[in-house]
């Protein structure tokens, strides 16, 4: 009822009425406590003066309206305060200032006012955004506001989404044609929101059609079924995506683990570690940004990869001098010896950063995701990751294959005593390849600060699940650990839509297991004498 | 020509395989476990001096198992050269499977006064799953705590052995089995309890769990079943078994061209293994009160290779030493520097393996070693340890 | 000074430990001991730390003032490293070699299954603050935690009123244990109550640390795009919340459209996440950081300081909680108790929590219940703010009785609400 | 679990030299038919790793107590000969026959070890961590099952044979050190004793002369020469001195395949012998 008020009062009054300060009696209400009150007022505010309400209602949206005694104000940057009414600054801002919380309900009201003003703003991108935003829930109510909307509207693309929105509206005609119409219109949608609005329509309640005209019901009928096809192969598309997406993940934090263990044969139980020393440099990093460039705060996270990087590489080559490479050739104690530093290295976290979790945003370029369509987002944080898994990827190739480095690290692992006098420093060629292995571990570790939380036991999730992606793709293959680890991505993600997490996880893990009793050297097999020792 | 098996009765030689010395420690434990321990927790009254608590017996008791565990271990990596991350399954299975007996004991003493253990009514069943059937019964718990590991241990390691899965592939393979059974065991709907597992027991064969006499015969059982183990093992290792076992570990393609399958040597080494486990968990469930899936986590079964590698692989006193060391170390750090127990382990993994390649044991006899100033170098390899070691 | 003072216990306990005698009769007569059983390693130390350094700020306080009885309180820390048999070992330990009167601690109800016959046998006292299932009630425990009647059911409630939006479908999601488990039990039992057909609940459980939820956010948003208004009763537990938050924050899911309410997110979890994506989405405890009262700023303030002079890792930041607002409590009560029966005898003391009150920093004077050792608290529903605090939204009129034998499960009808005295 | 173990051993089963039956003669499973005089064929064995083809077609046949000695440059497949030989290595393709009737690439090394096939690696690899005496006793031909393994005890007769093959391969002083401590001379002496105990029809020996004094050289031909008629052996050789030594035929592999084959003069005289170690 409040709604169809506002959306007259728009319709009557237009968008252009007289620019007046707003009378302050109209604002108190909006700190009531009672939420009904407080939306009459709202809607009471947009009738009186839709233009000036706009920036209240914003500020109401975004927690900055605020109560300083009896006058409502808005808080603005920097501890600036304004009179709601007139929007003059206050200097000096008034004393016990307390701010307006809203709820939920409080908080849709404001959003679809908004939404019915910003129809008619200047900016086409704000009226897409809007027009986008009544599609959310569009009804009969809104139809006048919908066709004054169309009326004034130019923009081709948004009329298109209006247009959906009308015949949503107009579902509830008691016009069949229009019904007609409507229907029709709506099977271009490929929203599940108007399926469920369609399927009434095709539905009979007790031995009558809720829908009496047949044309209707089988137009709807149609579209219905053409709106399903488009959703399954959303859900399908997303279901892969997201196999694609914990691929990249176990990838990332595998890759490291492909160096340490699948070229140099180190069994690196502290790999989990290493990741966490990668997660807490993009904490450190998102700290030092806040402190010092506030501006450039979005892009800490480009300074946490090289530092993610070389912090992690250091602790790697602290490892290795210190502890690994007095193991070599005894696989078995380097296991336990790194298991050990992996429990120190935790209680160092816990004692440096707490054993609370601490806290990564992502940056405002990594949140939200692409719409593709209604039912099928894309979160950017996932497509990024995705992105910089390759990237990892191949930077670890071209290392491996194209610089000296990796040159000499393959002579060595190849043959040791061969490499060595040949002239190769063997010695340090192990740290170099430990330190790099760690780092391409602290890059993983920087990317899973972005999904996952960060914290002193964040590596423990990891060292299981990299390990057999390593084991599976193959010792000593990278092609072999970046199939593996799609495969198991995808292969778990579809498991998980109809097992459920649980037994999902179960599942591929047995399934290793067996797999690895009929290949014991995983995908990518080596074959050849030189595989017996 | 074929050596004629058992001509002195098996049990003769079982016995000799304790030298003198062998048979005094163990006599001498056994009399401080099966009369001291019970003297001076039931007959001294509380304020004596040389009372023993409920909290040192059941600390002790628990080590005792943890002991049998190190030893289990030690027979399968120290001799079999094979390092399972995957024993606190075992260790766990046996548990569970005692579990199940006891949880039954506690018939209508349950929070729910129902027949069924209580987190099965909150599940809603109506009556208990298959594998329960007969879980009231003492024997068939001993049976479950004896054939359904050492089933897993024989399936799992048939394939692995067989497809020649060695060193850190198996370790690993063994870790995602572990891990795999935990997951398993945390669900609800598996049937154990989920998280919480199994606690709260009331009796074990009619006897009240907490009374201080079921304590006692617990501890004292489980001393028997250490020294038994020991006996055992001591056994195996000093029969040609033992021989072709470390032969397998030290030389395995040499061992097949002389005519042994190894597949066979590891199967029983490992299966037996995992039946001590299980033994050993199944004494332990009663004495802590609890059992639930983070005993197979991943960090347990790991634990367990500390406790051998700080006594001394390849020795059979070691892993006991190894085992009270460690745990002794964890009960006394928790309580004075908790923050700092993490460190302290982390440590120890990095000081054993790096300083200690034959733990304590092989640190002593280096001493005595140089002491007499002859005989074993630093570089003495296990087996050779082993010999100069007594039980 | 903590430190020194159970390095002397320690050393105490090395004796004891080694040789088995007691040499405790001089040091009680100046001391109380009073057990913390908290882990401080493992998984179970990101949010038990945190409890420890409550008691430890209460003790201090308590003996700020005099102490009890003319005595100052010692505490005891051990660290049970978030492994459950070693609970009962710690347990066992503080009960028969340090001779504590009380012991604070706990978080996981299988820490607490765990501990439980340890307390029974040796006639212990347990002060467990932590929300929990239910479904039990010991003569040697008090509950200062939750009850699902005082924290779960007001949630549903309020979700399907007209502020909450009415939700009509409702998605229960947990991490899979007993928690989780029996409160969705009950809730799918009052939903029923509530007219909410099956068809319209949708329950999904995750393995602990689970830390991918694109499958199951995807499930929900489907779900919740078949129709009728959906919510999301959360009780995911510790860890995986971060992951979980983060997921729904780049799924886009609205609190307009998809309301979470989570039982298990406090202040101290939040930290962890960044909730500007999490606006609007929703708890329900006793106790909010954000309340506005005297004995809260009083509470908040005291625990900052304390942060700060113990030197805790990022102290500027440090929250309080509803946990660590219980465990306050629980402690304040105890040192009540002790005074009214001018005694730390275990039965003598529980005799006397009968009834306690204290003026809680929830702001409410918490009573203790005469009969089932659970408090009368009050519920606040809070929404998520951008700062990682929580506006409330709504509150119960008074404190709430608690009902540990949930009438939504079968055959709980007959259950005495007193436990079994000895 | 001995079930799938072992085939039978054919511990009585009668000397290889009363096998040459006359027509129609009965075997026992698995026991050696030498009734054409033939213990060994190898008929064009292929093995190839990763598309390098380590064995080409390779074909060879022992004759029953012969001294073949192989010879020929790196990587012209000798060891590989033996991997096929011993099964640790399965061909792509051809087939190796022992005896008459025992197809060996269907068996498993454990198997064809008890079928009486000894080998001796290029590298000594005996039980560095078990006492010479131990190394004799596991490598004594006996039921090597696990149980019996168990309750095995050593009776008189095998103390007995232990103490001649130390006799033999002149360890007797040795007997209780550590296998590890004995010089490289002697561990090649010790692991060709361990042969000797297999009791074999066959050795396989890989270089067994390699780090020896001459002296030491020298008396090992002679311990061959010994053994020749009563078992058939294959020597591996690079040492033309030793080679001469043994006399017998000489077969040159080159590129995993028969290059020439006879005596060592005329394998000497031939010219694409000479090329092939010579180069072109």
């Amino acid at each position: 009822m409040h709604k169809l008020r506002l959306l007259l009062a728009i319709c009557l009054l237009g968008i252009s009425c007289a620019q007046a300060a707003i009378d302050p009696e109209l604002l108190k209400p909006l700190a009531d406590d009672d939420s009904d009150r407080r939306i009459a007022a709202i809607l009471a505010l947009v009738e009186a003066a839709p233009e000036e309400a706009q920036p209240v209602l914003k500020a109401m949206a975004e927690d900055s309206l605020a109560l300083a005694g009896e006058r409502v104000v808005i808080l603005g940057e920097g501890g600036r305060v304004f009179d709601a009414a007139s929007k003059r600054e206050l200097t000096p801002p008034p004393a016990g200032v307390e701010t307006i919380g809203i709820n939920n309900r409080v908080r849709r009201e404001l959003a679809s006012a908004l939404a019915a003003l910003r129809l008619f703003s200047a900016e086409r991108a704000v009226r897409w955004q809007a027009a986008q935003e009544v599609n959310q829930n569009a009804d009969a109510k809104m139809l006048p506001l919908l066709e004054r909307a169309l009326a004034a509207e130019q923009d081709a693309a948004i009329r298109a989404r209006l247009q959906l929105a009308r015949a949503q509206a107009s579902l509830g005609s008691s016009d069949a044609d229009v019904r007609l119409d409507a229907v029709r219109t709506l099977g271009e949608s490929s929203d599940p929101r108007v399926r469920q609005l369609l399927l009434p329509l095709t539905q009979k309640q007790g031995d009558d059609w809720l829908e009496p005209d047949s044309a209707v019901r089988a137009a709807a009928g149609t579209s219905i079924r053409s709106i399903e096809q488009r959703l399954a192969w959303a859900d399908n598309l997303g279901r892969a995506f997201t196999g694609l997406s914990l691929g990249s993940i176990l990838l990332l934090a595998a890759l490291g683990l492909a160096i340490t263990y699948g070229v140099m044969g180190v069994i690196n139980m502290a790999h989990g570690e290493l990741l966490m020393v990668g997660a807490y440099s993009a904490w450190a990093m998102q700290s030092v940004f806040r402190a010092h460039l506030p501006g450039a705060l979005d892009w800490y996270l480009l300074a946490a990869i090289p530092v993610g990087f070389l912090s992690a590489a250091l602790v790697g080559v602290l490892m290795e001098r210190i502890v690994i490479r007095h193991l070599y050739g005894r696989p078995l104690e380097t296991l336990l010896a790194t298991w050990g530093i992996s429990l120190f290295l935790m209680q160092v976290a816990r004692t440096l950063f707490g054993a609370q979790n601490v806290e990564v945003a992502n940056p405002g370029w990594m949140a939200g995701g692409v719409e593709l369509l209604p039912n099928l987002l894309l979160p950017w944080n996932r497509i990024i990751i995705v992105a910089f898994s390759i990237a990892v990827l191949v930077a670890m190739w071209a290392i491996l294959n194209l610089s000296r480095l990796g040159m000499f690290v393959r002579a060595v692992t190849q043959n040791r005593p061969m490499a060595g006098c040949v002239g190769v420093p063997t010695g340090r060629i192990d740290t170099l390849a430990f330190g790099l292995g760690a780092g391409i571990a602290g890059l993983g570790g920087v990317a899973l600060s972005q999904i996952a939380n960060v914290g002193p036991d964040m590596g423990q999730g990891y060292i299981v699940d990299s390990f057999m992606v390593v084991v599976l793709g193959g010792v000593g293959q990278l092609a072999g650990a970046v199939w593996a680890a799609l495969g198991l991505g995808v292969f778990t993600k579809f498991l998980e839509g109809w097992t459920g997490a649980v037994v999902a996880k179960i599942v591929v893990l047995v399934l290793i297991i067996v797999f690895i009793q009929k290949r014991p050297q995983g995908l990518f097999a080596l074959k050849g004498r030189f595989v017996e020792s | 020509m074929r050596p004629s098996p058992a001509r002195t009765p098996f049990i003769v030689r079982l016995g000799a395989s304790f030298d003198a010395r062998g048979w005094r420690l163990s006599g001498l434990f056994a009399a401080f476990a099966l009369i001291a321990v019970p003297v001076m927790h039931l007959a001294l009254p509380a304020d004596h001096p040389l009372h023993l608590s409920t909290w040192f017996i059941t600390l002790v008791g628990k080590i005792l198992c943890y002991a049998i565990v190190a030893v289990a271990m030690d027979l399968i990596w120290g001799y079999g050269g094979i390092l399972s991350l995957g024993h606190g399954l075992f260790f766990a299975l046996g548990g569970y499977g005692f579990g199940m007996y006891l949880m039954r004991q506690i018939g209508r003493d349950g929070s729910y006064q129902s027949d069924l253990p209580d987190f099965m009514v909150f599940l809603d069943w109506k009556e208990l799953p298959w594998f329960w059937v007969g879980s009231d019964s003492f024997l068939w718990a001993v049976l479950l705590v004896l054939v359904v590991p050492a089933l897993i241990a024989f399936v799992f390691g048939y394939f692995a052995f067989r497809s020649r899965i060695k060193g850190v592939y198996f370790s690993i393979i063994t870790q995602a089995l572990t891990y795999a059974a935990m997951l398993l065991f945390f669900r609800n709907e598996t049937g154990f309890g989920g998280n919480n597992g199994f606690t709260d027991f009331k009796r074990i064969l009619g006897h009240p769990i907490t009374a201080p006499e079921t304590r006692v015969v617990l501890f004292a059982l489980s001393a028997l079943a250490l020294i038994g183990t020991l006996l055992l093992a001591r056994y195996l290792v000093r029969s040609k078994f033992g021989r072709v076992l470390t032969a397998i570990r030290d030389a395995e393609s040499r061992v097949m061209f002389i005519g042994y399958n190894p597949l066979w040597y590891k199967l029983f080494v490992w299966t037996l293994s995992a039946m001590l486990c299980a033994v050993a968990g199944a004494l332990y469930v009663p004495q802590v009160g609890i059992i639930n899936p983070s005993e197979m986590s991943v960090g347990n079964s790991i634990e367990i290779a500390i406790w051998v590698a700080v006594g001394g692989r390849g020795t059979l006193i070691g892993p006991v030493i190894g085992a009270f060391l460690v745990n002794l170390a964890k009960s006394w750090f928790t309580v004075s520097f908790p923050e700092y127990w993490l460190f302290f382990l982390g440590t120890l993994f990095i000081v054993a393996t790096l300083y200690l390649p034959q733990g304590v044991v092989g640190l002593w006899l280096r001493l005595r070693a140089r002491r007499r100033g002859k005989g074993a170098a630093a570089g003495e390899p296990p087996a050779a340890v082993a010999k100069g070691v007594g039980a | 000074m903590v430190r020194r003072n159970f390095m002397k216990t320690i050393s105490a306990v090395a004796v004891t430990a080694a040789f088995g005698l007691n040499s405790f009769a001089a040091m009680a007569a100046e001391t109380i001991k009073v057990g913390v059983l908290h882990s401080l390693s493992g998984t179970m130390a990101i949010s038990e730390t945190a409890l420890k350094e409550t008691v430890l700020m209460a003790i201090a306080e308590i003996n700020s003032k005099g102490g009890v009885l003319g005595k100052k309180l010692e505490p005891v820390v051990v660290d049970p490293a978030s492994n459950w048999p070693l609970f009962a070992e710690k347990a066992r330990q503080l009960l028969s070699k340090d001779k504590v009167a009380v012991v604070f601690g706990c978080w996981t109800s299988v820490s607490r299954k765990s501990v439980l016959p340890v307390f029974k046998e040796l006639n212990g006292l347990l002060f467990y603050p932590v929300q929990y299932e239910g479904e039990e009630l010991e003569y040697n425990v008090f509950y200062t935690g939750a009850a699902p009647n005082q924290q779960a059911i007001p949630a549903v409630e309020y979700l399907m009123s007209k502020d909450g939006g009415e939700a009509k479908r409702f998605v229960l999601l947990g991490t899979d244990y007993v928690y989780p488990r029996t409160t969705n039990k009950i809730l799918r039992a009052f939903l029923k109550s509530k007219g909410v057909a099956d068809a319209d609940i949708m329950e999904e459980y995750t393995p602990f640390g689970h830390s991918d939820y694109q499958t199951i956010i995807a499930k929900i948003k489907k779900f919740s795009s078949e129709g009728k208004k959906t919510a999301v009763v959360s009780t995911i537990n510790g860890d995986s919340n971060v992951p979980f938050y983060k997921e729904l924050g780049n799924a886009g899911i609205k609190a307009t459209e998809v309301p979470v309410v989570a039982f298990s997110v406090g202040e101290e979890e939040l930290r962890g996440v960044d909730t500007k994506p999490l606006v609007g989405h929703l708890a329900s405890w006793n106790y909010f950081m954000s309340l506005k009262n005297p004995q809260n700023e009083q509470f908040t303030k005291m625990y900052r300081a304390w942060a700060v002079k113990q030197k805790l890792p990022n102290a500027d930041r440090a929250v309080t909680n509803d946990p660590m607002e219980a465990t306050y409590i629980g402690v304040n009560m105890w040192k009540q108790a002790v005074e009214k029966a001018k005694s730390t005898d275990v039965d003598k003391v529980i005799a006397a929590m009968a009834g306690q009150t204290f003026k809680a920093p929830s702001g409410f004077t918490i009573k203790m219940d005469e009969t089932n050792h659970h408090l009368h608290k009050p519920v606040f529903i809070g929404e998520i703010k951008a700062d990682g605090q929580f506006t409330v939204v709504w509150k119960t009129p008074g404190p709430v009785r608690a009902q540990p034998w949930s009438p939504f499960i079968p055959g709980n009808e007959q259950r005495k609400d007193r436990p079994e005295g000895r | 679990m001995n079930a799938a173990d072992l085939p039978p051993t054919n511990g009585d089963n009668p000397d290889w030299d009363s096998g040459t039956a006359e027509l129609g003669h009965i075997l026992k499973p698995g026991q050696l038919d030498l009734s054409h005089k033939v213990i060994l064929y190898l008929d064009d064995i292929t093995v190839s790793f990763d598309g390098f083809r380590a064995l080409n077609k390779l074909s060879l046949t022992i004759d029953a107590g012969e001294l073949r000695c192989i010879i020929g440059p790196n990587g012209a497949g000798k060891t590989t000969m033996m991997d096929v030989i011993t099964g640790k290595t399965r061909p792509d393709e051809g087939t190796v026959f022992f005896g008459q009737t025992i197809d060996l690439t269907r068996l498993s090394e454990p198997e064809i070890a008890h079928m009486g096939i000894g080998r001796k690696f290029q590298k000594p690899t005996i039980f560095e961590n078990h006492t010479v005496f131990e190394n004799l006793e596991l490598a004594m031909k006996t039921d090597k099952r696990v149980w019996r393994s168990l309750f095995a005890t050593l009776d008189s007769a095998a103390g007995d044979r232990i103490a001649e093959t130390l006799q033999l391969i002149r360890l007797t002083t040795d007997a209780d050190r550590l296998a590890g401590l004995l010089s490289h001379g002697q561990k090649q002496w010790l692991e060709i004793g361990m042969l000797l105990m297999q009791e074999p029809k066959l050795l396989l020996l890989d270089e067994p002369v390699a780090g020896m004094t001459d002296e030491e050289t020298e008396r090992t031909g002679e311990l061959f020469l010994s053994l020749a008629g009563r078992h058939s052996l294959v020597v591996v050789e690079h040492d033309m001195a030793f080679v001469k030594q043994l006399g017998g035929k000489v077969t040159v592999l080159h590129e995993g395949s028969v290059l020439a084959e006879g005596s060592l003069e005329e394998v000497q005289a031939d010219q694409r012998v000479i090329e092939v170690y010579l180069g072109r």
